[in-house]
């Protein structure tokens, strides 16, 4: 039998951990799982994997040494979620050795580089905009605010959803965007952006600092709705706040309210003592993809052709390993994936329909 | 009584006292005379337990003076006015008198009355007595440093050349004040450079020279020492 | 108007904030001028064994408070004692970086037995005080009262005890401190679990209004730090003043001018003080 | 050549130096004296630049030096020792003397990165500087110690020799015998002597009476930030103000100036036979 | 061995690194390794030899590698002409912070620096137009022509960027020397030792100071620039207090104020560093306690260790002449 190391660069320790375990969290039980099931069967030899995870703290200089490091131990396949390490070691995919990039964020750029051997697999945020703004526009009222994070992320979101929203025929206030990474106190952002009385708040980072939001915010009186960017996640920001204070809020549907996704929640939560999040969830699906890409090209060990699979692999993923329905991977390298948003009602989840899909 | 016994003091490899055995009785003033380096400062710090002895024993009224406990000396009668004068520099003066007192922490009143009489005895500090010692002059610095070892109270106190930087005046009144303090039954070692005015109120006296004491005697019998005479009196 | 009052509120909350943090290290730092950048790691644990106390032993906030208090006080006296005390004539850099590896390893520590995930501690007295449209939560409000007591009580306690002064002396000169009687072993490590008690107090009443995670306490070192310089290092009235200084600017500096650069308003102010006063805004006194 | 007018400073409301007006003379030694406290190591940063005064005006050989930095005084030709002796403890006796050299020479970064001309000029200037300056304290043979290795007195000729090898035309020495004993001060007044000759002038700040009244030959009197006298040390030991302030008893200058005084006990009064030797 | 002639060896051995084929990631932690040590070189003119405790180093670092990137990237310069303006600015940039800065002194001094690192960084973050701010600056180039020169000796372009750094940091070390050995430097060691003191010696300490601060910046910016190239990507986390305190550590781990230090420290602990990762979760639980102990049994860093070591196989220093022990015994005066 053969094992394939599968590589990791990830913030492991400092302010983002918890972000890089999630991450990491759901490629290793996604590894687990795909093991203890005998592995999988590449050009007729049994294949099972192991994950090399390096801590990078965020920073895109040691993504790049861990990548040399990674490559150099023969490793084919490296996960990176983090948009500068993504764009810092993109260029090296095709220098000798050549390497598989699986790009954990949805930063549009990633794909502008046309890169051949870059898997990314967050679904594009722009999909939420017109669902989100029209939902919000039609339940509160036509002026919103802003008080989003600032990471690079945080900032094209704000770009986005104030475009669309002038788009639908609202109007936006001063933009209160702060970082979600390194603020004390949220309440000043919170009153600069209340004092203009906006009927809806545009807020999100991670998910428990934006929790810290709407709490400010709701504890300043604000009875609006809110549009909760998709680093956000409704099942990490109840934990912080009474789900009460998200009534009226949009965001994306939690990993546990799909279909058919109670047995990953479950055994996730078994192992990880924790709600699975997207991360998780969407990176348990990515290796999964990628054990199937690497069956059906006939090799672990030729990143053009394992890529070049990828989208028959990503059709051919059994129900089983499915949470958010796989349409396939793009030529670029992008993953196609349902996503699913919801609003919050009277402290229930309401999944919401959407009637357009932008791509 | 101050018993030393075969002192020894090393400063890694170098031996700045070598076995040196000397005695201070109740209510004596002791000179202790020598040139530059000779080991006099290295000696009073090992007495008030700033510096570790490597060798050798002193003893103070029972109580062993070597175990590199400064706070264990005090505590026990033994005051020092150091080399440097290790002032805080930042406190005003009399905060620095006042934690002179720290063993007497109790006896406020005690300390309050020394307080007056450290005054009465340095009437240039009163006005100085909410500066911050380090604003001080030189001679100033010199006068906290001697009046805070007072304010303990000690019954062996150790003086490392007290006149250093004091106006001529000055030094006459420290002289004088030692004096005084002796009379009331504290034992003095002394170390100066300023031989004459040392020996004139030291009951007896030791000559230093490179680590080892060369020379004792009666403040007369040093006084008529040709080799006192020329290395320390300038005759 | 409404608004003004608002940010003035805010501004008052968060300064308490950081002057409950800045109050330990002014103690280690200004006065003992050990540059213990391991205080932000201190601040942090006092938040998670608050947090641990409350969910692990069940016990109630205050009896939390306390624990997390004396196990901190506990383990900076222990700090002082192994660490600091041995460093205490290496140059300054050197306690410095050690106290930088040490908040390496509480970080780790703390994410190895607690995990990198955020936490929350239920805030003891929930709900807000509402004056003419400004609001105002009761945990901040507690906030803004602890650190007026602790400050004033700080400043009593260094000022016009004794043993505030054996601190002050011992940091100016040891020597000269354990020469006139002072137990400076004791004095230094007293001040350490002084400033190890006020972080995690710090830390178990601000963390309800805000996330514990093991990172928590680098944000605050650097502004903390920037706070006790810009107040003048060792005075405590200094040091509080510094605080609000420093939340007034960030929070109308973000308010009138932008949220974006509230940080870097916050430190130009404190470049800018010291460009014109080097001394900080208060002189040490005696 | 240094002319003082309406010298003053104040440190908040303390007037430590208040219009003191006074002369230093080319080729003299001139004595400052006076109780502790009195302004005289003030006086001597005001003129070497450490202060600021307050009011009053410098001038040296002629020209204005009253708010020039430090570095432009020395270079103009006054050098100066501190009151406790500070010296680069850890650097080596040469080392110290040519740190002093450095306001004669003109190398800078550039010279040190490209290695020019300049730069080693530079270089040996400063080492035959130095060393000139050992010569003349008697250290030529401990150049190459550690400074902090040496005795107390040691460690005030390095102080001076970094002074020296400055090549001033003053020097500003403040209780230069402070610490030393008898033999070791009359070796420093000897010191000082062959200075003078050799075309130095010397302002001094001592309370060691007689080396004082043994070097001096102008003494400038201070007290409370005031000048209350000068003149030869004859003039001045006479003068009562001085007495009062000052001298006390010992206006005749003692032996080594410090003898104890009249309130000491008889017994030990006798002793004090050689009292007057110098006066 | 004379001291040079240890450099040479070095240096020689060095060089011969990439001969023998070694991985990527060798000569990448190599090029990391020469990158922090000419920072610590930079840091160590100011903090070692003048006794400032510069904490906005990282900042001109990243002055040094955003003026590179945006030159070559924005104005599509050659980074050849693109690497020395950068430097340039970096040098300006100190002298402009020295200004300021120097009428503070110590404690003060350090945390006014600080708060400049602080602004620096987040201006570099803030300023999207310029820098790309969180976004960072991405796609910067090697040098022109540098891979083409590997590939002619038969090396990975790696390899040429091992040899860029090597070069650089040969130098920088050459550059340090020469400062420390001169007139100049010794003026600077006078500084450490006091203002005062060495005011009243007679140097001109606010200019000197300046100087000092020109060439560490200059030669933070110098290695910000080989960053820039050898990455190809620039994000503000590296320009931070974080980065300042990295490079601090290093420096003080292998030697304040030595020459062999700044280049001591990083190799041994960016190996160090290298090898915990893979304890993964404990890798900070052991480089915590590890940083401690280095410290306070290394106060004087590796080069005093190795002194420490070296000097108690000679035998003791016999005592300076002055301080013969005399053993004559106590005799009574006056008889
Ligand atoms: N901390 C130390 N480390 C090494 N050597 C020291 C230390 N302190 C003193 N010495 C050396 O020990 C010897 C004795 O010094 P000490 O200060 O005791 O002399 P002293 O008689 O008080 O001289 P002085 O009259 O100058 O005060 C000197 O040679 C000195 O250089
Ligand atoms: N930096 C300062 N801040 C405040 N006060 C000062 C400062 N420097 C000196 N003084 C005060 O000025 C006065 C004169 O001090 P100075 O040091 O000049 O005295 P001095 O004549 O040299 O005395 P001594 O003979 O004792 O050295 C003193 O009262 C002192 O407290
Ligand atoms: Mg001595
Ligand atoms: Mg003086």
């Amino acid at each position: 039998d053969k094992v394939v190391n599968i590589g990791y660069s990830g913030p492991l320790s400092g302010g983002a951990a918890f972000y890089g375990k999630d991450v990491q969290s759901g490629i290793e039980m996604g590894i687990n799982d795909i093991n203890k099931a005998g592995g999988v069967t590449v050009a007729g030899e049994k294949v099972t994997f192991k994950l090399v995870s390096l801590d990078d703290r965020y920073l895109p200089n040691e993504t790049a040494t861990n990548v040399k490091r990674l490559t150099s131990q023969g490793i084919d396949v490296i996960f990176v979620p983090h948009a500068g390490g993504i764009l810092t070691v993109q260029p090296m995919t095709t220098r000798d050795p050549e390497f598989l990039l699986v790009a954990y964020s949805s930063e549009p750029k990633i794909l502008e580089a046309k890169n051949p051997l870059t898997f990314m697999l967050p679904p594009r945020y722009d999909n939420y905009l017109f669902p989100f703004v029209s939902t919000q526009m039609k339940a509160f009222g036509k002026k919103l605010g802003m008080v989003g994070t600032t990471s690079a992320y945080g900032k094209q979101w704000a770009e986005a959803v104030t475009g669309e929203w002038k788009k639908q025929g609202g109007t936006v206030g001063a933009n209160n965007g702060v970082d979600y990474g390194t603020t004390v106190d949220y309440s000043a952002a919170v009153t600069k952006a209340l004092s203009e009385k906006p009927d809806v708040l545009f807020i999100g980072g991670p998910s428990q600092p934006t929790a810290l939001v709407v709490k400010a915010a709701r504890e300043q009186g604000f009875k609006g709705g809110f549009i909760v960017m998709d680093q956000a996640k409704f099942e990490q920001m109840d934990q912080v706040v009474p789900i009460s204070y998200l009534n009226g809020s949009v965001g994306v549907l939690p990993t546990k309210e799909f279909a058919g996704t109670q047995l990953f929640v479950a055994q996730y939560q078994r192992l990880y003592k924790k709600i699975p999040t997207s991360e998780a969830a969407l990176n348990y699906m990515g290796i999964n993809v990628l054990a199937k890409a690497m069956e059906l090209a006939g090799t672990t060990t030729d990143p053009a052709k394992i890529k070049g699979s990828l989208d028959a692999a990503a059709k051919a993923l059994p129900q089983s390993k499915t949470i958010f329905k796989m349409k396939g991977v793009s030529p670029l390298g992008h993953a196609d994936a349902d996503f699913i948003i919801a609003s919050v009602k009277d402290g229930k989840y309401t999944k919401l329909r959407l009637d357009t899909i932008y791509k | 009584m101050l018993e030393v016994r075969d002192l020894s003091v090393n400063y890694g490899h170098f031996t700045a006292l070598h076995a040196i055995s000397l005695n201070v009785n109740p209510g004596e003033i002791v000179v202790m005379l020598g040139a530059n380096g000779a080991g006099k400062s290295t000696l009073f710090r090992t007495l008030s337990g700033l510096q570790r002895a490597s060798g050798g024993s002193a003893v103070w009224n029972g109580t062993p003076l070597t175990g590199g406990k400064p706070e264990y000396n005090v505590e026990h009668g033994v005051a020092q006015c150091p080399e440097g004068r290790l002032l805080f520099p930042e406190l005003s003066v009399e905060k620095n008198l006042r934690l002179g007192a720290f063993v007497h922490r109790k006896d406020a009143a005690g300390t309050n009355k020394e307080l007056e009489r450290v005054y009465t005895l340095f009437p240039d500090l009163v006005q100085k007595r909410n500066a911050p010692a380090g604003s001080l002059s030189g001679g100033q610095q010199q006068m906290v440093a001697i009046a805070r070892s007072l304010m303990a109270r000690p019954q062996l106190l150790l003086l490392d050349e007290p006149s250093l930087g004091l106006a001529p005046m000055v030094v006459e009144q420290v002289f004088a004040a030692i004096q005084r303090v002796n009379e009331a039954g504290v034992s003095v070692l002394l170390a100066e450079q300023n031989a004459y005015a040392a020996l004139d109120i030291a009951h007896r006296g030791y000559v230093m020279e490179s680590g080892v004491l060369t020379l004792q005697g009666t403040q007369q019998e040093l006084m008529t020492d040709d080799r006192v005479r020329s290395a320390y009196l300038g005759v | 108007m409404i608004t003004f009052l608002q940010q003035f509120l805010n501004a008052l909350a968060l300064g308490g904030v950081y002057a409950l943090v800045a109050l330990g290290l002014t103690l280690v730092y200004g006065v003992m001028r050990v540059p213990n950048f391991a205080h932000g790691g201190l601040y942090m644990l006092g938040a998670y064994l608050t947090y641990a106390s409350l969910t692990e032993l069940g016990i109630g906030y205050v009896p939390s408070l306390i624990l997390a208090a004396i196990g901190v006080a506990l383990l900076a006296a222990l700090m002082e004692r192994v660490i600091f005390y041995p460093l205490r004539n290496a140059p300054h850099v050197s306690p410095m970086i050690a106290a930088i590896g040490v908040l390496f390893f509480l970080e780790a520590a703390v994410q190895l037995i607690w995990g990198p995930d955020f936490k929350q501690i239920p805030a003891p007295i929930n709900g807000i005080v509402e004056i003419g449209g400004v609001i105002l939560t009761w945990q901040r409000l507690i906030i803004i009262a602890a650190s007026v007591v602790v400050v004033v009580a700080l400043n009593y306690f260094l000022k016009r005890t004794l043993t505030g002064a054996t601190i002050e002396a011992m940091s100016q000169n040891r020597e000269g401190a354990r020469l006139v009687g002072i137990n400076t072993n004791r004095v230094g490590a007293l001040t350490f679990a002084i400033s190890g008690l006020l972080a995690a107090a710090a830390a178990a009443l601000i963390a309800p209004t805000l996330l514990v995670s093991p990172s928590m306490g680098e944000v605050m070192n650097l502004k903390v730090f920037a706070i006790i310089i810009l107040g003048g290092m060792g005075s405590v009235p200094g040091a509080i003043v510094g605080a609000f200084l420093l939340s007034f600017a960030e929070t109308f500096g973000g308010a009138y001018i932008s949220l974006d650069f509230a940080d870097v308003i916050g430190f130009a102010m404190l470049v800018l003080v010291l460009a014109i006063r080097p001394q900080g805004l208060f002189k040490r006194g005696t | 050549m240094l002319e003082v007018k309406g010298l003053g400073i104040r440190f908040g409301g303390n007037h430590a130096v208040q219009d003191v007006t006074a002369s230093v003379e080319a080729g003299k030694i001139t004595a400052i004296i006076g109780p502790n406290g009195a302004g005289k190591s003030t006086f001597f940063n005001l003129i070497s630049g450490f202060y600021q005064p307050t009011s009053g005006s410098i001038h040296f050989l002629g020209q204005d030096i009253t708010r020039l930095p430090t570095h432009d005084v020395v270079a103009r030709g006054i050098a100066r020792t501190f009151q406790t002796t500070t010296i680069y403890k850890e650097l080596t006796v040469l080392d110290n003397a040519m740190i002093g050299h450095r306001v004669r020479t003109r190398a800078g970064l550039w010279d040190a990165l490209l290695r020019t001309g300049r730069e080693k000029r530079d270089e040996e200037e400063s080492r035959v500087g130095g060393m000139a300056a050992l010569e003349r304290v008697g250290l030529a043979a401990q150049a190459g110690l550690p400074a902090g290795a040496l005795t107390q007195e040691g460690q005030k000729r390095v102080g001076i020799a970094m002074a020296l090898s400055s090549d001033p035309k003053l020097l500003l020495l403040d209780e230069p015998a402070a610490g030393m004993n008898p033999e070791e001060t009359v070796n420093l007044m000897a010191l000082i002597r062959e200075l003078v000759v050799g075309g130095l002038s010397v302002a001094l700040v001592e309370h060691k009476m007689s080396l004082v009244m043994g070097l001096a030959d102008e003494i400038l009197v201070m007290h409370h930030g005031q000048k209350i006298a000068e003149g030869t040390p004859a003039q001045v030991s006479r003068d009562p103000a001085v007495i009062e302030a000052y001298l006390g008893s010992h206006a005749h200058g003692g032996q080594m100036g410090q003898g104890s005084n009249g309130n000491a006990p008889a017994s030990t009064a006798v002793q004090r036979t050689k009292d007057s030797n110098h006066a | 061995m004379k001291g040079w002639m240890w450099w040479v060896a070095v240096f020689v051995l060095a060089a011969l690194v990439p001969l023998f084929g070694p991985s990527g990631y060798v000569l990448d932690i190599g090029v990391n390794i020469m990158i922090y040590a000419i920072l610590a070189y930079g840091l160590n003119v100011l903090l070692g030899y003048t006794g400032q405790l510069p904490l906005a180093h990282a900042g001109f670092f990243g002055i040094g590698a955003y003026a590179t990137g945006i030159l070559t990237l924005k104005m599509g310069w050659s980074f050849w002409l693109a690497w020395p303006v950068a430097v340039a600015i970096s040098a300006v940039a100190g002298l402009l912070l020295g200004l300021v800065a120097f009428r503070t002194k110590g404690d003060t001094f350090a945390i006014f620096t600080l708060g400049v690192g602080v602004i620096i960084m987040l201006v570099i973050n803030k300023w999207d137009a310029l820098t790309g701010g969180n976004d960072g600056l991405n796609g910067i180039m090697p040098p022109a022509g540098l891979e083409a020169l590997s590939k002619s000796v038969g090396l990975k372009l790696s390899g040429g960027f091992y040899y860029l750094a090597l070069i650089s940091l040969a130098l920088t070390v050459i550059a340090v020397a020469r400062t420390r050995g001169s007139v100049f430097g010794r003026s600077l060691i006078a500084i450490r030792g006091g203002d005062d003191l060495a005011r009243s010696a007679g140097i001109d300490v606010y200019s000197h100071k300046l100087r000092a601060m020109m060439l560490s910046t200059a030669i933070a910016g110098f290695a910000g620039g080989l960053y820039a190239t050898s990455l190809g990507f620039l994000g503000s986390a590296a320009t931070g207090p974080i980065q300042t305190f990295t490079i601090l550590l290093y420096l003080l781990v292998g030697g304040l104020g030595t020459l062999a230090g700044p280049l001591l420290g990083p190799a041994l602990m960016y190996t160090l560093a290298q090898n915990l990762k893979g304890l993964q979760d404990y890798q900070y639980i052991v480089f915590g306690p590890l940083l401690v102990l280095l410290i306070m049994f290394a106060p004087q860093g590796l080069v005093g260790l190795w002194h420490r070591l070296t000097a108690r196989r000679t035998p003791p220093p016999a005592a300076p002449p002055n301080q013969k022990p005399n053993q004559k015994e106590v005799t009574s005066a006056g008889s």
